[in-house]
């Protein structure tokens, strides 16, 4: 055993180069993205036009959902399911919360918003206290309708059920995540109390019940771009552009990568992305 | 007499008044005793595995000679002033410092999984076996739909390519998300089936077979 | 057929109380064959040298016990049986460890193994994606020298065989998938594509359409596919246990939620029709 | 320096780990674990958030008389005396570890056990053939739940098989299909963040 980790140290005797070996591929892949990311943006920044995203029901279903629990008189709960401050399906839930908010503030309509993770929770307030300002009715924001329940799920699950049954929303948002089993339980207790739900997550194997429990459903990569979508802040939409344009090239690589799997038995292309 | 599997059996039972009714006391009072103890049990174990021996354990602490620690430390602490209204701005720091480091997480160490995802979709569209081949092909072609399904800046109906692309997508995803489903029928079942062997079972000693 | 629309569901719970309870009462034991995708993952670790260590990710929570721990179980069998040594830790759910340990506590009793030669426990240790990837550089450090009960790590010997998580020191990972955080999206990226140790997977049925991908990418080396992937394991390893006996669980609740979709549909389309 | 420091420490820690994480010179320096354990301690400190918030929150209701406000009482009484509890002899004690194996457990694994019941009503009430989409998903669910439990193979010989092929096949290539699109997408917004267009953690709504 020691014999045989002196000799696996011996190969890996330092190769002196400019990427940690075995990298060099993935930071190719970042960088082309970064770059196309960053062109589309300053295409923006300097007025250019760059192309439109197409119509995404879910977002505009939105404004739907808060406008029927205005007429309820009832609140409107969002949840982000078990976030967490790193996770990009956390991050891509923000925006939308602040949207959310604003709507809320505008129609004077309670927001309910129910947290499992610390962190994330002093965001969401923050967001929401900001979002209530924005639209001059700072005195409407109440900071115990941000909730912490606990970071453990089915605690969490047990404090939201509370919640509902209590204040029975008129409309429910799920979105973002990461989302666990507590969102079909969520899903079908807001559909017992009649609310109106917009859904929308990367969770895979959450989303059958988004689709089929929701009355609008984001799927996956979708609610990445619903900052850009919500703001039509061109800087955004940039990056929603560059990120179509990647897409076109991953079409080619996997083309051609195809091709080469077909008519030769050594996939070069594969080595080198690998490298 | 088990106490500690009769004392298991009434927490199932009391859990299983909610499909009953989803607001009676018995219900109310298991799940405000089950956060309490949730709680209640990460302070503990926090403690005793990560807080405490970072102050005064004999490898990597602030015991060891580690006093480089008191910044994170400190750092971390001061998430905490949010409680604070007049200084709750401070609390940003820690937060805005874990937002960046996890978007370099994110850009650091995903790229290789998603490089390795890219090129084992090189698929061979002539194989050996005829099965294979069909296989490579819908492989391949619900791919590529798939990702056409998720272009946001072009119409899903601008030309054909895109509608045929896209409408096969869709069938792929649904087949998927219909597998999903099944799947996620069974695993709700085995979990319930759990808890029945531990009633039937543990408690009551019914089990057959 | 409105009378089936109407239904309070509570008729339809209280079904599956019966259903589940006398399968439980008498057995069906229907036959299971063994897949490849669990065969493959049986032989990966049988291949494996003597006292090599396998790390168990025990990324899973109370509720996924049901599923998880008899995985957990049925690879300590094997793993004891043929002198691999295990060690446990998680650092994003913090029941895991426990739970996994409980487990393993249980067979290494059986099997005369001893704690901290044989395996630890080392714990959960927060901090997510910066602890994964720290314990590929220094697994003390990241669990600041204490297992799950707060002893120090350094006085196992077995840990003198396990500074840090990388392919010299460890020989296979075994994640638990309960969904995120999990095999896909933590071990993979931080633990088992930078140092290259092979990740075998013991997802819930749940997650397992969604792993499919990584199987086929071999970035997953080998997968248990749920509790039937459990079951098929326990088989090959000679100790049925609970997934073996899920299984009759499994086949009637697919015939069950199978006929209330065929019900519901069928009502639905009649008094549609009626009112159109 | 309410903003801007913020956004500066973002955008450093954020360069830090990839600069550190793709160039080798930076690797070799080891600077990478030092940060990283830096960062575990940083984040370890958290810890204490949940409780002091499940303080407030239920000392208020206590306080305040709210309704059901014994219940926060409970909560309260659960968790300072679990906490204590537990810190005093380590979780694994002989009473806390009874506690956990008999009341925590059985209660956490019943509520996650509730599931079964909400998908088969759900299954009931919600999935209808309304669309083609929907009539898909559906059959290939219904194909996949027997084909994984035993009961289908014993029905009729190789549904095992046609099960598999619809999860190793369609299923697989459209789940990578979701998963690329993520990977996207995930870049974008941790690109975004390094970039300062996405601060809404800094308290804006949005932009």
């Amino acid at each position: 055993m020691g014999f045989l980790s002196l000799l696996a140290a011996e190969a890996k005797s330092p190769v002196w180069g400019i990427f940690v070996p075995g990298q060099a591929g993935a930071f190719i892949a970042v960088l082309i993205f970064a770059i196309l990311v960053y062109v589309m943006i300053n295409r923006a920044r300097a007025g250019q036009a760059v192309r439109e995203i197409h119509k995404i029901a879910g977002l505009e279903a939105l404004e739907e959902a808060v406008g029927r629990a205005t007429e309820m008189g009832r609140p409107v709960h969002y949840t982000m399911g078990l976030p967490g401050i790193t996770d990009p399906q956390t991050i891509a839930s923000f925006p939308v919360l602040g949207h959310v908010a604003k709507t809320c503030a505008r129609y004077d309509t309670r927001l309910i918003n129910t947290v499992p993770d610390v962190v994330v929770y002093a965001i969401n307030e923050e967001i929401i206290r900001q979002a209530y300002l924005e639209a001059g009715r700072p005195d409407a924001f109440n900071p115990d309708d941000v909730r912490f329940i606990t970071d453990w799920q089915f605690a969490y699950v047990a404090g939201v059920l509370e919640i509902l049954a209590a204040e029975k929303p008129a409309a429910q948002i799920l979105f973002g995540g990461p989302f666990f089993a507590e969102a079909m339980i969520f899903i079908e207790a807001g559909a017992l109390a009649g609310a109106i739900q917009v859904g929308g997550t990367a969770s895979t194997s959450q989303l059958p019940f988004f689709v089929a429990g929701c009355d609008y459903a984001l799927i996956g990569e979708e609610i990445y771009a619903a900052s850009a979508y919500i703001s039509k802040e061109p800087i955004l939409t940039g990056t929603v552009v560059g990120e179509d344009f990647y897409k076109f090239l991953l079409f080619a690589v996997i083309i051609l990568g195809t091709l080469v799997a077909t008519f030769s038995s050594n996939n070069f292309l594969a080595t080198f992305l690998k490298s | 007499m088990d106490w500690g599997i009769l004392a298991g059996a009434i927490c199932t039972i009391a859990v299983w008044t909610y499909l009953a009714d989803h607001q009676n006391p018995i219900w109310e009072l298991i799940q405000h005793i089950y956060i309490g103890l949730a709680y209640g049990w990460s302070i503990g174990y926090y403690w005793h595995t990560y807080i405490w021996p970072t102050f005064t354990g004999n490898k990597d602490s602030l015991a060891a000679g580690q006093w480089v620690y008191i910044i994170p430390i400190i750092a971390g602490l001061l998430v905490y002033t949010r409680y604070i209204p007049s200084i709750a701005w401070v609390a940003r720091y820690p937060l805005s410092l874990a937002l960046g480091w996890g978007a370099g997480y994110v850009l650091g160490f995903t790229p290789a999984v998603f490089i390795g995802q890219l090129t084992n979709s090189f698929y061979d569209l002539w194989t050996d076996s005829v099965s294979g081949t069909i296989n490579n092909w819908i492989l391949l072609l619900t791919l590529l739909g798939t990702v056409m399904y998720f272009f946001f800046t072009i119409r899903r109906d601008a030309n054909p390519v895109m509608k045929g692309g896209v409408w096969l997508g869709r069938w792929a995803i649904m087949v998927a998300l219909g597998a999903a489903f099944g799947n996620t029928v069974l695993y709700r079942y085995n979990l319930f089936y759990a808890r029945m062997h531990y009633i039937l079972g543990d408690w009551l000693h019914l089990a057959g077979g | 057929m409105e009378w089936a629309l109407d239904i309070d569901r509570r008729w339809i719970w209280a079904i599956i109380f019966i259903i589940i309870g006398a399968v439980i009462i008498h057995p069906l034991g229907l036959p299971i064959t063994v897949s490849p995708d669990t065969q493959k993952f049986y032989d990966t670790i049988q291949k494996l040298p003597e006292g090599s260590i396998i790390l168990v990710g025990a990324s899973y929570d109370i509720g996924a016990q049901g599923e998880i721990t008899p995985m957990v179980k049925a690879l300590a069998y094997q793993a004891f049986a043929h002198n691999l040594r295990l060690a446990v830790f998680d650092a994003a759910w913090v029941n895991g460890p426990k739970l996994a340990g409980q487990a393993i506590d249980q067979v290494a009793k059986e099997m005369g193994k001893k704690y901290g030669v044989d395996w630890i426990n080392i714990g959960y240790k927060p901090g997510s994606s910066t602890t994964y990837q720290l314990i590929t550089q220094d697994l003390i450090s990241a669990a600041k020298n204490v297992d799950q009960t707060g002893q120090s790590l350094d006085q196992f010997p077995i840990m003198k065989d396990l500074p840090k998580v990388d392919k010299d020191h460890v020989a296979a990972i075994f994640a638990a998938d309960i969904g995120s955080p999990g095999a896909g999206d933590a071990w993979l990226p931080y633990v088992s594509q930078p140092t290259g140790i092979p990740l075998l997977v013991g997802s819930i049925t749940m997650s397992v359409a969604q792993n499919k991908p990584y199987v086929a990418s071999g970035q997953f080396a080998a997968m248990l596919a749920g509790s039937r992937g459990a079951a098929e394991y326990e088989q090959l390893v000679g100790h049925p246990g609970a997934a073996a006996a899920q299984q009759d669980g499994q086949s009637l609740a697919a015939i069950y939620v199978t006929l209330l979709i065929v019900l519901a549909n069928v009502a639905w389309l009649t008094t549609r029709k009626k009112a159109a | 320096m309410r903003k801007e420091i913020p956004m500066i420490l973002t955008v450093l820690a954020g360069l830090f780990v990839i600069v550190a994480k793709y160039l080798f010179a930076v690797d070799q320096l080891g600077w990478f674990t030092t940060a990283n354990r830096m960062y575990q301690v940083m984040y370890a400190m958290f810890f204490l958030l949940g409780v002091v918030s499940l303080t407030i929150v239920h000392g208020k209701n206590i306080q305040r008389r709210r309704s059901k406000w014994i219940y926060s009482l409970i909560l309260l009484i659960c968790m300072y005396g679990y906490g204590i509890l537990t810190i005093q002899q380590t979780v694994e004690g002989p009473q806390a570890n009874w506690i956990y194996n008999n009341i925590l457990n059985p209660t956490d694994a019943t509520i996650f056990a509730l599931l079964a019941f909400f998908i088969t009503s759900a299954a009931y009430r919600a999935f209808r053939v309304r669309t083609r989409e929907a009539t898909v998903l559906m059959i290939t669910a219904v194909i996949v739940m027997l084909g994984v439990a035993p009961i289908g193979d014993t029905l009729i010989h190789g549904w095992n098989n046609v099960a598999r092929w619809f999860m190793d096949v369609p299923n697989s290539s459209a789940m990578r299909g979701i998963a690329l699109g993520a990977y996207l997408g995930s870049f974008a917004v941790a690109l975004r963040i390094l970039l300062g267009l996405e601060r809404a953690h800094l308290g804006g709504a949005g932009q």
